[in-house]
Order: structure tokens, then C-alpha cells, then sequence
């Protein structure tokens, strides 16, 4: 097949490291796998924006529509049996890990289909037969525990890397430190990616940081300041990582990116930053426009082609909607399931202990 | 007058911060985004970000520099967007906060409130559901206060932050925005509660029901309804979990001979338990049958909306459990 | 033969060790100094330090890695140095562990174990005496052991490292020195305890006294003074506080009527008062006398040895409280 | 009076920022005094290892021979109103903060005449009113709790700073990076003082940190590294820091010293270092015989009468001591006092609730 060779949009800036290449190599089938694989995460989260809206997704929910990029070209340099761990803003990881629509409404509607048989929600997503640990509410917690897959995977002797996904506001956690003081003595295969989409909530980066710069924020560890909207670079990125990490250990990756939702269903995103700073993201930077671009400009496919895609998504995420909506809700009996891998027979109790009870399985 | 409880929190911080400059609020999202449930809204406009002050996602940190600037004399008001962030903190809550006016034997004083939302809101599943009244409220040092109405949240919150100690505060999302009427007394700025002492919510003489928070609600509910059927039931308002006021739930346990106890937290070692036990310490002769407990289920917060509904006390359940100590039952149709 | 539980311990995690490769030990000091409490001592020299890793003071850290490794399918033994400074990583105990298996409808289970010396020890003042029990063991998804005696230590901390969950194994230091018999079955490397069973350490007839860790000690002395003056107290160590052997409590008070619960935690929300309350859920009407609840005092730990003292049960205590439950009191020079 | 001008053993070095000069100020009288409290502080120290041995001090206890150096130069060159806190090896900062040996032993010993009457224990030590605000035994958490001193110091516009004392093990620990990026964010006059004597318990410092450079450690906050075996350098590093931090907020001073000492009574102090080790530094870099030797050259006192100086501590050593053990332990009725400040006359129980009950105040 051909092999396309493309240049990323900004130089990667190295800390500790000399950066790799802006040159990357790719395939027509790859970077039209990516418009896929972008544009129908895209469509999910405007989706869900409705069916939120529309109350058939309760509590929180944090979309990751405009941050595409990362997801699709972190998977595109890594395989299954390497993990990724993330936060709460967690639908696309599950999506590019193999998971499905289907599963994925499901469970964000509470239903027994859903990936974590509607006991989860929004925040937590799994599939760990593909190496995705989640799905983490607690901003910075997945940080140790994905330097804890990488200490698993390097004293199996995996040859494998974890993925340690979190947020801007997340990069100022405590634990970040002493996990990557760890990952860091024990040469852990530990890739930390910072998602910088700019704002922990309704708190500018600076505003919550001293030092923005998430790529330097290792100190004695190295890192990349990557662009996040140009899904080569990421993958880019990823791949330089992951050998990194398998012969050096940890290594932090700034994504430059953006979330074009607000921070979660409150939110509506425009408090704290300018309708203007956001359509000109849209308009500059966008990961799925980038790569039509890219697609458009190389005669890789036609315009009429790549709408006829953007279509069938659609169909696809409709279809897997409907079918969600018509999944029961987990039966009763569920209640006391997964408590325990192993209960012991031992009884437990409802809300009132004297009408409500189940066995522990 | 009828005001939110949300306005309630506001107008509280909002008034002690006027009468005391040496009173300031930290945490995350209080500031430009007026907070994440809205409880600060205007207080940056108005005070100014020296007294109102955003802070990174760093739950130890900041509360082990509100725990500081206590030690030095402020009165830091620390708010957790959710007590599930506490978890972060706890250690600063209960060995830097709660242990060292003793340990200094009185020179350490931590006049410091930690207040946000406690428990279960809708939908927010496992990790972001959990009550804390019972793990601080077995802390010596800590006084720990659970508002349920608006005259409660004005009340405490304002006793809270006048006292010398450190007192965890917590609030309830779902009632945030319910209304309540308000006295005239509880509108004026001199307004305060008693820290420790419970409320009679509704008097009634067959049955005694001890709750606190968004329960108090339901029990009220399940009050109106048990009266209908010939029950007269007392509620009790806790307002504090820490200290306990012993002395008004035992009364009312004298008086009714029957107790039922109500809260939204784990079951084991929670706070149905220690009424229980303080029941039995005090009144154990006067009980006429066992005490029944009513509490969230005994296992993690599920996310579906009928998990999650048989995982919170319902105001079925209070009847059934009220009904129970007067050997009236009323089976409920086995679930799981 | 006679053990100590130090060696119990020891011997319990070496054997599993050797059993089962993805089982390795992590914490401070585990290694190059032997544990803090020599706990780990010769662990190093014959595992290496791939599997007995020392880590940095950074319990957040390195419980939080622990619990990766358990998604990821390792069996990891966490040490706190003691269960005071897992403060500072209760919430990848409670949010990160014990709730990831429910959460994920069973995809992610986490076999870890979180071990260390909790309570009080002797004169380490109000920072490093908390008695964890109670917290721990109002968490759905956790399994919380409480050792006595060699056997139960290395039963219980077998049991504990095999079983699936994450199970949090609360030690004594003031018991790692203690010799205990032990039967030749218990030095099988097979040997292990069930989970969530108590263990009448004595019978009787008279009274139950329900208790667990360094109190299973003191309620058998207090028993053995008992029996002279003609009350048979039967003895129960809990072995777990979750899950709680309701049904041997409800049992054994059934048998005697009477219950006197001993621990050395804070009082509200406590062990005992959970006790009394299964008790009167199941048993009421079996009950001849109020519950007596012997605890810490409800007070930071204090160092100067006699204050050290009247903040613990003793066992004066016990046999008083005991006695009020056969209604034969003995009251005692009020001290405050 | 005379003013000498001394140079520091070793240079400064600084991390984004330019280091003091190496030409300390000082004078006759300021040596003698250092050489009194630095003499007095080990006594005292010795003292403490024999009561303990004799079992009249319990628990823990952790000694701060070796480091006297740290305490004694911060002290010179700051005020009582400047706030210190430090962890549980707290003996000889509460001397230096103006404590007496007699309350420093009656502590130790648990008796009514302790500075925290016998409740606190070695660990918890205090002296508000001198701005010596404890004594805590949880590694790290003074440093926020510190930086927290600084906050209301900057907040009532004090003009004064906080000096937040932690070792090398405590400087791996989360809360610090959120601390001082906070105190960064908010310009807080805090100093953050690491004393590094190269072992957290039994761990050697490269064991437990990839990056023992503390120094640098704040990353995006300056730092100095100081020879705290030297008490000019310290006073001189002292005095810079704080016009440092009033001006631009926290820096960070790490101190090179060493205890000789165990890590607690129950640490023999030598599986995990040689004895080699621990006669090097006495004989090298004793902070007290360097000033010996100064006073000495400088012929600003004689050998007699430093050994008269001696002899005194000795004697007020032992007098404190004597009064201490004449002291009656706590009243039982201390029991349930400072529980609270304001008890709202609410009864708390004993261990048996029905016997023992307190009122609280
Ligand atoms: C420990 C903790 N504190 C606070 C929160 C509430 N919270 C959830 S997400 C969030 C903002 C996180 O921002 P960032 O890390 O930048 O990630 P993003 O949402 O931008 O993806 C906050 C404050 C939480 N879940 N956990
Ligand atoms: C959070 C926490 N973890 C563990 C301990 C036990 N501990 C007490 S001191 C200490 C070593 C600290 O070393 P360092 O910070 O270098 O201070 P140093 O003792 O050398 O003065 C440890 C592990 C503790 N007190 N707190
Ligand atoms: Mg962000
Ligand atoms: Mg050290």
C-alpha cells in the first residue's frame, strides 16, 4: 500500500528528550479509518447531548467531542494488550478500545446492555479484555493506578505500556508526584497524558497552575508538548512513548486540545471563556476538519464519499440508540451482584434489612 | 418568607463574612464560577478574591492550608465541591484539624467549617454518593452538623462558623434548591442554632423516628401518611450527628416506646447504630419493640435509576419499619 | 507449638509468596530495613526486591499503584507503616478498590490486601493510636479482619491474600510480640480461616462479651475473673468486622441473654454499637438486660500514661460492665 | 560591637535564583550564643536517650542530634513572629523558639508541667504565643499546614513569613507539590526547609526519590542549597530566604545535614548506613565544633571556658530533669479538657460511659 508521509502541524517540543520526527507516516486507509473512527465518536457525544437533554441520561456527563484526536491516534500507535487508564470523560477511550455504540448508550442510559450493566454511568466505562481500565471519577486517582498497570505489566514482563490519561486541572494532584517519583525509580512503562483542553472546569490552566507547561511538569522526567488536534502527531507521539517507556520509563505527553462542550451537563461552557475563543478552534484547529483536509488535499477520497460516512454514522449511532432504548432496565436482582467477587454466602441487606436481602453470590 | 436552601448557605457565609474579616472562603470553582452548585454565587463580587479564592483540584493541599491559616487565628470556610473529595483531605480533617487543640492541650485552637454535599445526589453512581456522617461524627474533636431545612442551613452553618472548632458541615444537593419557610428571627443577621441539639419536626406520641438531612423529608412524608392510618409518629431533626444530642432522642424514645431509625449512609457503624446503642444505654426498659433501621443499602451507589432507587430508603420503607414496631407489618413483596 | 503473631504474619506471607508468584509485598521499610515492625523480615533476601519493593513515604502513591496492579490481575500485600498514615490513601481503599468491581459489573476485581498495625500501641500519642475497624468496615466491597491470636493471623492473613477482594487486615502492635499455641494444622502452609466467622474463644452461659484484636486478650482475663465470681462469660473474637458474623453474635445471645461489646475505638458509630444493633434486629426479645458498651474514650489518644490508660478499656471495665448485665453492680470512684 | 565576617564551609547553590554571598556577618557574642544553644540542644537530646532508656519517656521519640546547626541558624535570623512548624522531631526547634528544658522534659515524661501538659507527647510540641506552631506526626502534612501559617500571615498583611520544616523522606509526598503550588499561584511567604539528612527511617535518599536534588525539587520555585551543618550558612540562606519570600513568595532551602541518632529509640540507626559514615560526619562537620573551632581561631573565647559553658548546660540539663520527674503526672479531670474549646457542656464518655463521664468545657 502507499505510504503517505505527512507533517505535523507544529513541532513537538521535547523536555529531557529529543523530540521525534514532525515527518509521520501513514496510509490512506489509516487516515481514513481516522475520519471514521473521529467523526463517529463526534457524533456520539452530540447524541448523548440529547438524549441528556432529554433525561434519559441522568447525573453527570462529561462529553469529549473537539479532543477526538487523542483517542483515535493513541490507539492507532499501540495495541490491546497495552492499557489505558482515564477519568470520568471517558465514552471515546471506550469507543476507540473496541467498545460499542450499542453498549455505550446503554449503559449511559442505565440499562442491563450497557458495558457496565447500568451500574456504572457515564464515568465508568471498562473493557478490560482490551486493556481499558476506565473510567475513574476521582480527578487524579487513575494516575497511580495506571502507573500500577504499568508496575503489573512490567513485573509480568509484558513488553506492554499503560496509558495514564487526565486533564489540565488534574496535573496539579499531589498523587501525580509521588506516582511518577515511583514510576520514575522503578522505571515503570508509564505514559502520562495530559489532555490540556485548557480548563479544569471553569478554572483557566493558568489560573490553577504556576507552571502550565504539563510537558515539564515531570521535572527529572521527560516530556512532549504534542498537538492534540492533529491526530498524527499523536500518534506520532504515542509511538515515541511507548518505546521510550519500554526502555527508560515514564514519560509525560502533553495533548494540546480542546473540549468543545462544557465542562459537563451544567456547565454550559461559556462563563469562564469567549464564544469566540471556541468557533475559532472549530474554525483553526479542529481534529475531524484537519483530516478532511488531509483526505481532500491528497485525492484520498471525494467529498461526496466522506459525507456518505458522516451518514452512515449517523444511521449507526441512531440505530444503536434505538436499540438502547428498548434494552430493559438490570433486573432487581442485580442490586447485590458484583459487591464482592466472592461473598460467601453471606446475606446483605436493602434499605430496610428486614424485606429487602440478598445473598451474596 | 420562603427561601432555598441554597440562599440559605449564600446569605449565611455571605453575613458572617461581613461581620468578620477574619472569615474567608477557599475552594474549588467558589470563586469566578460562583461555585459549583451556585452556594457562592456573588460572594467574589462582593468580597473580592483575597477572601474568596479559587483553588487548583487539590483537595490535601488546600485544606491543609485552611487547617494552617486556622491555627493562626482566621476562620477559614472550606468547601469540598463533594464530601467525596474529603477523602482526599481527611487526614488534615482529622489529625491536623480534629486532634490538636488536645494534643496542644488549648494552644492549637482550628476554628475552620469544611462544608459542601454529602451523600447521594441522582445519578452520579458509586464514587460520588457516598454519606460521611458517620466517619466524622465518630471523631472526638470534630463537631458535625447535618442541616435539613432552610432555617437549619441558615442557622448552623452561621454557628458553625462562629465556633472555635473545627466542624464539618454537610449540605445535601437535592435539597439545595428546595424552599422552605423562614422565620423572621432566622432572617435577622444575629440568627445562630445550638450546635448539639436535635429538633422535634413533628411531635407525635406512638412512634419515635430519628433522621437527618434530605430523610427528614421523607420521614416527615411518612409521617403524614402513618397518620392517616391511626400512627402518630414523632419525628426527629439531628441537625448534629457530632455532638449527639442523646438527651432529646432518649425523651422522645420514653414517651413513644417505639424508635425507627432513617439515614441515607452504609448501614454498619452508621448513625442508626449509635441511636440504637444510645437508646439501649438510656432508655432500654421503655423500648416495647426491637428499634428498626432504616439506611441506604450495603453496597456501592449503582448508576440505574431502579438500582439506585433500592439502594436509598424510599418513604415506603419508614412506613413499613413504623408500622413494624407498633406489630402492625405490612410485608413488602420480596425484591432481590 | 508456640508462635508468635509476628511470625505469624511472617510466615503467612512468605508461604504465600511462595505459592503464588504474582503475590508481592510493598510499603515502607519492607524491605532493606525488614519492615518497621520487622513484619517482613528475610521477605528481601529470599523473594528480591522485584516482589519486596521499600517505596518513598507516599502512601497515596503507592496504594494507588497497588490497586492498578490488582486490576491488572497481581496480588499485592500493601503495608501501612500504621493504619494512621492510610489516611492518606483511603480513597483508592474506598473509591479506587473497594467499589471498582461493583462499578464495572464485575470486570474489574481487585485482590489486594492493605495490612498494618492499627489502634492504639503505647504511648504514640493522638496521631499514631486511631482504630480503624469501624470506618473500614462500613465499606460495601470491602472484606476488614481483625486478628487475635497466631492462628488467627495467619489464617486470616492467608485467607486474606487468596481471597479475591480487597480485604483490609488490621494488626495490633501491641500484639506482635504476644506467643500463642498453635496446632499443627494451623503450621500447614495450606491452612487458612474463613472469612467473615467468629470464634467463641470461651464458652459460656451467662453473659457474651463480643470483641476482637488486643480485646479478645483482655475480655478472657476479665472472663477468667468472672468465673470465679460465679458469671460464665462466653467470649466471641470476631475475627471480622465485615463481613460481621451476625448470626454467631445473635447466637451465642440467645444462649446468654446478656451482651457486653469491648473495643478500643471511639465509641459513636463503633463496632459495639453495630453489635447492639444486629441484636436487637435479631434477638430482643432474647435480651434480659441493656447492652453494655465498653470503648475508647471519646477523645484524641492523650500520651501521659495515666490518661493513656483511662482512654483504653480495661479490664475492670469489662468485668463491671459485665456484672451490670447480671444486675450486679459495682460502681466505681467517679474519676472525672 | 565587633562584626566578624565569616565564610560559609561551602558555596551556596542556588536554583533559579542568584545565592547569597558566601561572607556571613556576624559577632562575637551571636557565636558564643550559637555555640550555647547548639551545646545545649545536644545535651538535651543525650538526656532524652537516657530517660528513655530508663523508660521514663514512651512511644516514640525522635532526637535532632546532629542537626542542631538548622534550628539555631533559622532562629538567628528570623523573628518570633515569623511562624516555624516542623514534624515530630521537634525537641530543639521548641527550645530554639523559646521553650524551657523543664517543659521540654516534663513533656517527654507525661506530666502536668509539659508544654502541652503531658497530652501532646514528644511529638507535639507547641509555643504559639512564639510562633511555634507544632509537632505533627504525619510525614508531610506541614507543609501545607505551613504554607497555611504563610496564608494568613499574607492575608493580615503581617510582613512576616513561615518557615515549614520537613526531611528528605517527607519531600517525596504529594501534598507538598499541591502546597507549593498554591503557594506559588498566591505569592505566600513561605519557606519551605528541607533537612536533609540523607535517611527517612531506613531509606537512603536516592532510594526514595529519583531526583534528591531538593533543591531544584519546586521545579518553577527557587531554591538554595545550604551546608545546615554550618550555622552562618544557615542564618545567612535564613535571612535570604525570607526577604525572598516576602518579596516573591516561597522558596525552598534545602539544609545538608545528618542525624546521629537512630531514626526513632527503636532504630539502632546503623543496619542501613556504616558507622564510618557516622563518625565521618562528626569528626568533619559537626555543626558544634565548627563553632568551637571558630571561636577558637578568632580567639573569641578559650577552650576552658567552653568547657565551663559545658559544664553549665550539664547542670541546667540535669536540673530540668530532676523538677520534671518531681512533677505529678495529669490530673484524670485533664482527660476530657481541649477536647473541644467550647464543649457547649455536653457529657463525653470513658471507656465505660456509664463510669467515667466528663462534662466538656
Ligand atoms: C478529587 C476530586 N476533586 C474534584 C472533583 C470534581 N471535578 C470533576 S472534574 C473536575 C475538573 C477536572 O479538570 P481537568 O483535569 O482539566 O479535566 P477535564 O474535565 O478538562 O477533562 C473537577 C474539579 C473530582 N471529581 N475529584
Ligand atoms: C504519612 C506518614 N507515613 C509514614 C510515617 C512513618 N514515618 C515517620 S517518620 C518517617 C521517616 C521520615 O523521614 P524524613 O522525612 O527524612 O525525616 P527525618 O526522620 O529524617 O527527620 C516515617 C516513614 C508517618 N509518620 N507518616
Ligand atoms: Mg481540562
Ligand atoms: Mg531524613
Amino acid at each position: 500500500t502507499t505510504v503517505l508521509t505527512i507533517e505535523t502541524s507544529v513541532p513537538f517540543i521535547g523536555h529531557r528528550c529529543e523530540p521525534p520526527s514532525r515527518n509521520v507516516e501513514t496510509t490512506p486507509k489509516e487516515v481514513l479509518g481516522f475520519f471514521r473512527d473521529m467523526a463517529l465518536m463526534r457524533r456520539m457525544e452530540i447524541a448523548s447531548d440529547s438524549l441528556y437533554k432529554s433525561k434519559l441520561i441522568r447525573g453527570f456527563c462529561h462529553l469529549y467531542d473537539g479532543q477526538e484526536a487523542v483517542a483515535v491516534g493513541m490507539e492507532a500507535a499501540i495495541t490491546r494488550r497495552d492499557c489505558i487508564i482515564t477519568a470520568y470523560r471517558d465514552h471515546c477511550i471506550y469507543l476507540g478500545r473496541g467498545g460499542t455504540l450499542f453498549e455505550c448508550f446503554s449503559e449511559l442510559m442505565g440499562r442491563q446492555s450497557g458495558c457496565s450493566k447500568g451500574k456504572g454511568g457515564s464515568m465508568h466505562f471498562y473493557k478490560k479484555e482490551n486493556g481499558f481500565y476506565g473510567g475513574h471519577g476521582i480527578v487524579g486517582a487513575q494516575i497511580p493506578l495506571g502507573c500500577g498497570l504499568a508496575f503489573a505489566q512490567k513485573y509480568s514482563k509484558d513488553e506492554t505500556v499503560t496509558f495514564a490519561m487526565y486533564g489540565d486541572g488534574a496535573a496539579n494532584q499531589g498523587q501525580l508526584f509521588e506516582a511518577l517519583n515511583m514510576a520514575a525509580l522503578w522505571d515503570l512503562p508509564a505514559i502520562l497524558v495530559c489532555e490540556n483542553n485548557h480548563y479544569g472546569m471553569g478554572t483557566a490552566e493558568w489560573r490553577a497552575a504556576k507552571s502550565p507547561a504539563y510537558y515539564k511538569r515531570g521535572d527529572y522526567v521527560p516530556g512532549l508538548k504534542v498537538d492534540g488536534m492533529d491526530v498524527l502527531a499523536v500518534k506520532q507521539a504515542c509511538r515515541f512513548a511507548k518505546e521510550h517507556a519500554l526502555k527508560n520509563g515514564p514519560i509525560i505527553l502533553e495533548m494540546d486540545t480542546y473540549r468543545y462542550h462544557g465542562h459537563s451537563m451544567s456547565d454550559p461552557g461559556s462563563t469562564y471563556r469567549t464564544r469566540d475563543e471556541i468557533s475559532g478552534v472549530r474554525q483553526e484547529r479542529d481534529a475531524i476538519e484537519r483530516v478532511r483536509k488531509l483526505i481532500l488535499s491528497h485525492e484520498l477520497s471525494t467529498e461526496a464519499e466522506l459525507k456518505s460516512i458522516e451518514k452512515e454514522i449517523r444511521g449507526q449511532v441512531d440505530d444503536a440508540i434505538a436499540r438502547a432504548k428498548e434494552s430493559p432496565m438490570p433486573d432487581p436482582s442485580e442490586l447485590f451482584t458484583n459487591v464482592y467477587v466472592k461473598g460467601f454466602g453471606i446475606e446483605v441487606a436493602g434499605a430496610d434489612r428486614k424485606e429487602v436481602r440478598g445473598v451474596l453470590p | 418568607k420562603q427561601m432555598t436552601v441554597r440562599e440559605a448557605l449564600n446569605t449565611a457565609i455571605d453575613e458572617e463574612m461581613s461581620a468578620d474579616p477574619k472569615v474567608f472562603l477557599m475552594g474549588e470553582e467558589v470563586g469566578e464560577y460562583q461555585g459549583a452548585y451556585k452556594i457562592s454565587k456573588g460572594l467574589l463580587d462582593k468580597y473580592g478574591p483575597g477572601r474568596v479564592i479559587d483553588t487548583p483540584i487539590t483537595e490535601a493541599g488546600f485544606a491543609g492550608i485552611g487547617v494552617g491559616a486556622a491555627y493562626h487565628g482566621l476562620k477559614p470556610i472550606i468547601e469540598f465541591m463533594t464530601f467525596n473529595f474529603s477523602l482526599q483531605a481527611i487526614d488534615h480533617i482529622i489529625n491536623s484539624a480534629a486532634k490538636s487543640n488536645y494534643m496542644s492541650a488549648g494552644q492549637i485552637s482550628v476554628p475552620i467549617v469544611f462544608r459542601g454535599p454529602n451523600g447521594a445526589a441522582a445519578g452520579v453512581g458509586a464514587q460520588h454518593s457516598q454519606c460521611f456522617a458517620a466517619w466524622y461524627g465518630a471523631c472526638p474533636g470534630l463537631k458535625v452538623l447535618v442541616p435539613y431545612s432552610s432555617e437549619d442551613a441558615r442557622g448552623l452553618l452561621k454557628a458553625a462558623i462562629r465556633d472555635p472548632d473545627p466542624v464539618v458541615f454537610l449540605e445535601n444537593e437535592l435539597l439545595y434548591g428546595q424552599s422552605f419557610p423562614v422565620s423572621e428571627e432566622a432572617l435577622d443577621s444575629s440568627f445562630s442554632l445550638p450546635i448539639g441539639k436535635a429538633k422535634i419536626e413533628r411531635e407525635g406520641k406512638d412512634v419515635t423516628i430519628v433522621t437527618y438531612a434530605r430523610m427528614v423529608d421523607y420521614s416527615l412524608q411518612a409521617a403524614e401518611i402513618l397518620a392517616k392510618e391511626g400512627i402518630s409518629a414523632e419525628v426527629i431533626n439531628l441537625r448534629s450527628i457530632r455532638p449527639l444530642d442523646r438527651s432529646a432522642i432518649n425523651a422522645s424514645v420514653r414517651k413513644t416506646s417505639r424508635l425507627v431509625t432513617v439515614e441515607e449512609g452504609f448501614p454498619q457503624h452508621g448513625v442508626g447504630a449509635e441511636i440504637c446503642m444510645s437508646v439501649i444505654e438510656e432508655s432500654f426498659d421503655s423500648l416495647d419493640a426491637p428499634v428498626e433501621r432504616i439506611a441506604g443499602a450495603d453496597i456501592p451507589m449503582p448508576y440505574a435509576a431502579n438500582l439506585e432507587r433500592m439502594a436509598l430508603p424510599q418513604i415506603d420503607d419508614i412506613i413499613r419499619a413504623a408500622k413494624r414496631t407498633c406489630y402492625r407489618s405490612a410485608p413488602k413483596a420480596a425484591a432481590a
